[in-house]
């Protein structure tokens, strides 16, 4: 089927405001769900800390071993919790039709995935990037390693949620796509986590960290230039059923 | 609301045809909805489609709004508001809150909100969605028909009637009327009769 | 190689042994086992690969088989009725 | 340029790929029985010896190839949706369905032969090479769209949402592999890897060209193969298929 928005209607496209109107738009809606809704911001961080707790008991309360496996614990950890809430963020909006209205907004798709990739991000990520100070205490990493951990963490999150929010469309119209989403998610987030881990060693180590963060803000750019395309892409799937 | 053409300056308007479909067929199930479907929408004019449950009409207004792709033939629409079953507004947010958002999306501005609110019977902007009765949540649902009625002139609209009281379907009347006056198109599925006289009527499904 | 051998090695360098008794083109210096068993599963691999199409093609062909005589029963079924 | 674009839009008719598939298929089949057991002769028994491993590197001759394969494999996966997302072919989702079969085997089969070479070599059956890790990941992104698959019940959203994901995994796959190498340097780097192959001497390198060349043609033919019989399925109800059937039938 040839579908095609034409020329018709030209004259009634006249005047529009202002370019970003929809992006930001979206930014705040969805940054307001996400503050009417708690729980979705709290329950990732709730995971974050319990399984972090989990370590030290169950490899050794000793510092020098905590402080070797801290930055791969928290960046794993980042990992997993920014799955949970991936897992809400599109199914909300298929269920009360709310994508449906996204994908026949005037404006294009494109903006206001970016719009919602923000909010999702300073919803699910900024808590953690704000929490991981207390992680890497509780896993006695060295005090000089912990602003590089927030850089990486800071650089390598706007990937995860790019990375993810495919995944998420992708299995939104799935009534359980939890674990499909891990698995589909999970691969691409290897380079994230190799360059996060290893720019938090490389501090720890005392060795030059630019390189890695280097490499994390080139995986930021891309994901944030090419991943909502392809969200977009997956939303119009999603939408139709 | 003072871009948003009202009945008193209906702007000139091309005359170029707001939905053209040519031989639309769609199965479904195994099951032939329809086919060899063609139309054209003008402007002014709205489009009936009749037909008992189950007969295509939800799955071509889709089609129509470029949702569904499994129908064959050709479908040449211009920017269209699609309002279905499910009403697309978040209940956590409040109604103003839903409205911005929707204004946000269709590129225009709303500034006269609780104007619109009042038109529509819902004169309360601040209320979470989630306290409003269901006709409630339909009736603004029409306001946000009627807020991105200018970027979107071609209406599509899944059985407007349901949960409306008859000061609703009187007021979905009105609204539909409005829209067509200003050089608007309508496409509109439904089972109970609509206070305006359809210009073109389909029957699906017999 | 590891001198305290785990069950599967000491498999390992007895199958060795074994096949260097057909030569030294079976026996691979000492290596024999590893290079064979490679060899045989990527071998079975190919096997199952190729015999995988030629299995779908026969169940398609089975059940067109079978609609075809379920046509051919009803047509003759109605012959009979009318 | 007419004949490029016929020849895309025949691509779309299922009778006529069905129709050209099979001398395709059976060319390419042919081509592997004489490659293969070829080079694998050659490989196993005429090559020399490497210096270092003797005759324990032989199992390259198996190992490599399959390696390369599964690697090619996803990229025709990637192509065949990035066709699919744009052109909407249905030919390409047959292609997609089939070629993920078979590149999960040889990524199976790439890291089973891997284990086993590591053995004699490393000492243990499993090494986090630089290699043989990207080919566990590409294991996994081979099992993602499978699954992916496996869950969505509409066909025409399966086939779309899989070749999405098979796009953007072959994006992926550069900044994965450079990233596991970069990983690979940081750690110790082993004494000895396959990566860092001393350039190999003609008569130990021929074979494995041969061999290379024959499990291309090999994966031609099976997927050619597993397409004929994919087309049939889905178009069972279509008249060339129903005539396809009946002459199958009689003969």
């Amino acid at each position: 089927m040839r579908h095609s928005s034409g020329p018709a209607c030209r004259a009634w496209a006249a005047h529009r405001v202002r370019p970003l109107n929809a992006l930001v738009a979206q930014f705040l809606r969805d940054w307001r769900i996400a503050l009417r809704s708690r729980h979705e911001m709290t329950t990732p961080l709730m995971f974050f800390a319990v399984v972090v707790m989990l370590f030290p008991l169950a490899i050794s309360p000793e510092p020098e071993q905590l402080a070797a496996i801290a930055p791969g614990v928290i960046w794993v950890l980042a990992l997993l919790a920014s799955l949970l809430s991936l897992e809400g963020l599109f199914k909300r909006d298929f269920s009360d039709g709310s994508l449906e209205q996204m994908v026949l907004s005037a404006e294009p798709l494109f903006l206001a995935v970016v719009g919602k990739l923000l909010a999702h991000w300073c919803a699910a990520s900024l808590p953690l990037v704000i929490f991981a100070p207390i992680a890497a205490l509780a896993l006695s990493l060295p005090l000089e390693a912990l602003s590089t951990l927030l850089a990486s963490l800071l650089l390598g999150t706007p990937t995860v949620a790019c990375l993810g929010a495919v995944g998420a469309a992708l299995t939104v119209s799935l009534g359980r796509g939890g674990m499909l989403l891990a698995l589909i998610v999970m691969p691409l987030y290897i380079p994230v986590l190799i360059f996060g881990t290893s720019a938090t060693s490389f501090a720890v180590a005392g060795l030059s960290v630019a390189g890695p963060l280097a490499w994390l803000a080139v995986l930021a750019g891309l994901s944030l230039t090419l991943a909502p395309f392809a969200v977009s892409a997956a939303i119009r799937m999603a939408c139709e059923e | 609301m003072s871009e948003l053409s009202t009945p008193s300056n209906p702007r000139v308007l091309s005359s170029m045809p707001l939905c053209r479909a040519i031989g639309l067929r769609c199965e479904r199930g195994g099951r032939e909805l329809f086919s060899d479907l063609s139309f054209t929408l003008d402007r002014g004019v709205m489009l009936e489609l009749r037909g008992p449950n189950g007969s295509g009409k939800s799955t071509l207004l889709r089609a129509l709004a470029g949702l569904y792709p499994d129908v064959d033939g050709e479908i040449d629409t211009c920017d269209l508001a699609y309002f279905g079953h499910r009403g697309g507004l978040s209940p956590t947010l409040t109604v103003a809150e839903n409205l911005a958002w929707f204004s946000g999306l269709a590129g225009t501005t709303a500034d006269d909100v609780p104007g619109l609110l009042r038109r529509v019977g819902v004169p309360y902007p601040n209320r979470p969605l989630s306290e409003l009765s269901a006709g409630q949540q339909r009736r603004v649902g029409l306001a946000r028909l009627m807020m991105t009625g200018e970027r979107k002139p071609l209406w599509l609209l899944d059985e407007p009637l349901t949960a409306l009281d008859s000061a609703g379907e009187a007021l979905v009347g009105e609204l539909i009327d409005e829209h067509l006056a200003c050089g608007g198109g309508v496409v509109c599925a439904t089972h109970q009769d609509l206070p305006v006289v359809p210009g073109l009527r389909i029957e699906l499904g017999h | 190689m590891s001198n305290q051998l785990s069950g599967l090695d000491r498999v390992f360098v007895e199958l060795g042994e074994w096949l260097c008794g057909f030569g030294d083109g079976a026996c691979m210096s000492g290596y024999g086992a590893y290079v064979w068993l490679s060899v045989l599963v990527t071998v079975v691999a190919i096997a199952i690969n190729i015999w995988l199409p030629i299995r779908a093609r026969r169940r398609w062909l089975a059940r067109q088989r079978d609609e075809h005589e379920l046509r051919a029963a009803q047509a003759s079924g109605d012959r009979a009725d009318a | 340029m007419g004949m490029l674009k016929t020849f895309w839009h025949r691509l779309g008719s299922p009778p006529w790929m069905y129709g050209i598939a099979r001398p395709w298929m059976w060319g390419f089949g042919v081509l592997a029985a004489v490659l293969i057991p070829a080079g694998l002769i050659w490989g196993l028994f005429i090559a020399p010896p490497d210096y270092q491993q003797s005759d324990a590197f032989r199992i390259i001759y198996v190992h490599v190839p399959t390696a390369i394969l599964a690697q090619s494999c996803y990229l025709m996966i990637g192509i065949a949706g990035f066709v699919h997302l744009v052109w909407r072919m249905k030919l390409a989702d047959v292609v997609l369905q089939e070629a993920l079969v078979i590149g999960a085997s040889l990524t199976a089969l790439a890291l089973i032969t891997g284990s086993v070479w590591g053995r004699p070599m490393w000492g243990t059956w499993w090494e986090w090479d630089a290699r043989t890790t990207s080919m566990l990941i590409l294991l996994f992104l081979y099992f993602g769209i499978y699954a992916l698959r496996e869950a969505i019940p509409r066909p025409d959203s399966r086939a779309r949402a899989s070749a999405l994901l098979a796009v953007v995994g072959l994006i992926n796959i550069p900044i994965i592999k450079y990233s596991v190498e970069w990983w690979r340097t940081l750690h110790q780097p082993s004494t000895f890897s396959m990566v860092e192959q001393p350039k190999m001497p003609a008569e130990m390198y021929l074979p494995l060209l041969v061999l290379v060349l024959g499990f291309y043609a090999f994966m031609g033919a099976v997927l050619l193969a597993r397409i004929r019989v994919e087309l049939l399925n889905r178009e069972s109800g279509s008249s060339w298929a129903q005539a396809e059937a009946r002459r199958l039938l009689s003969s």
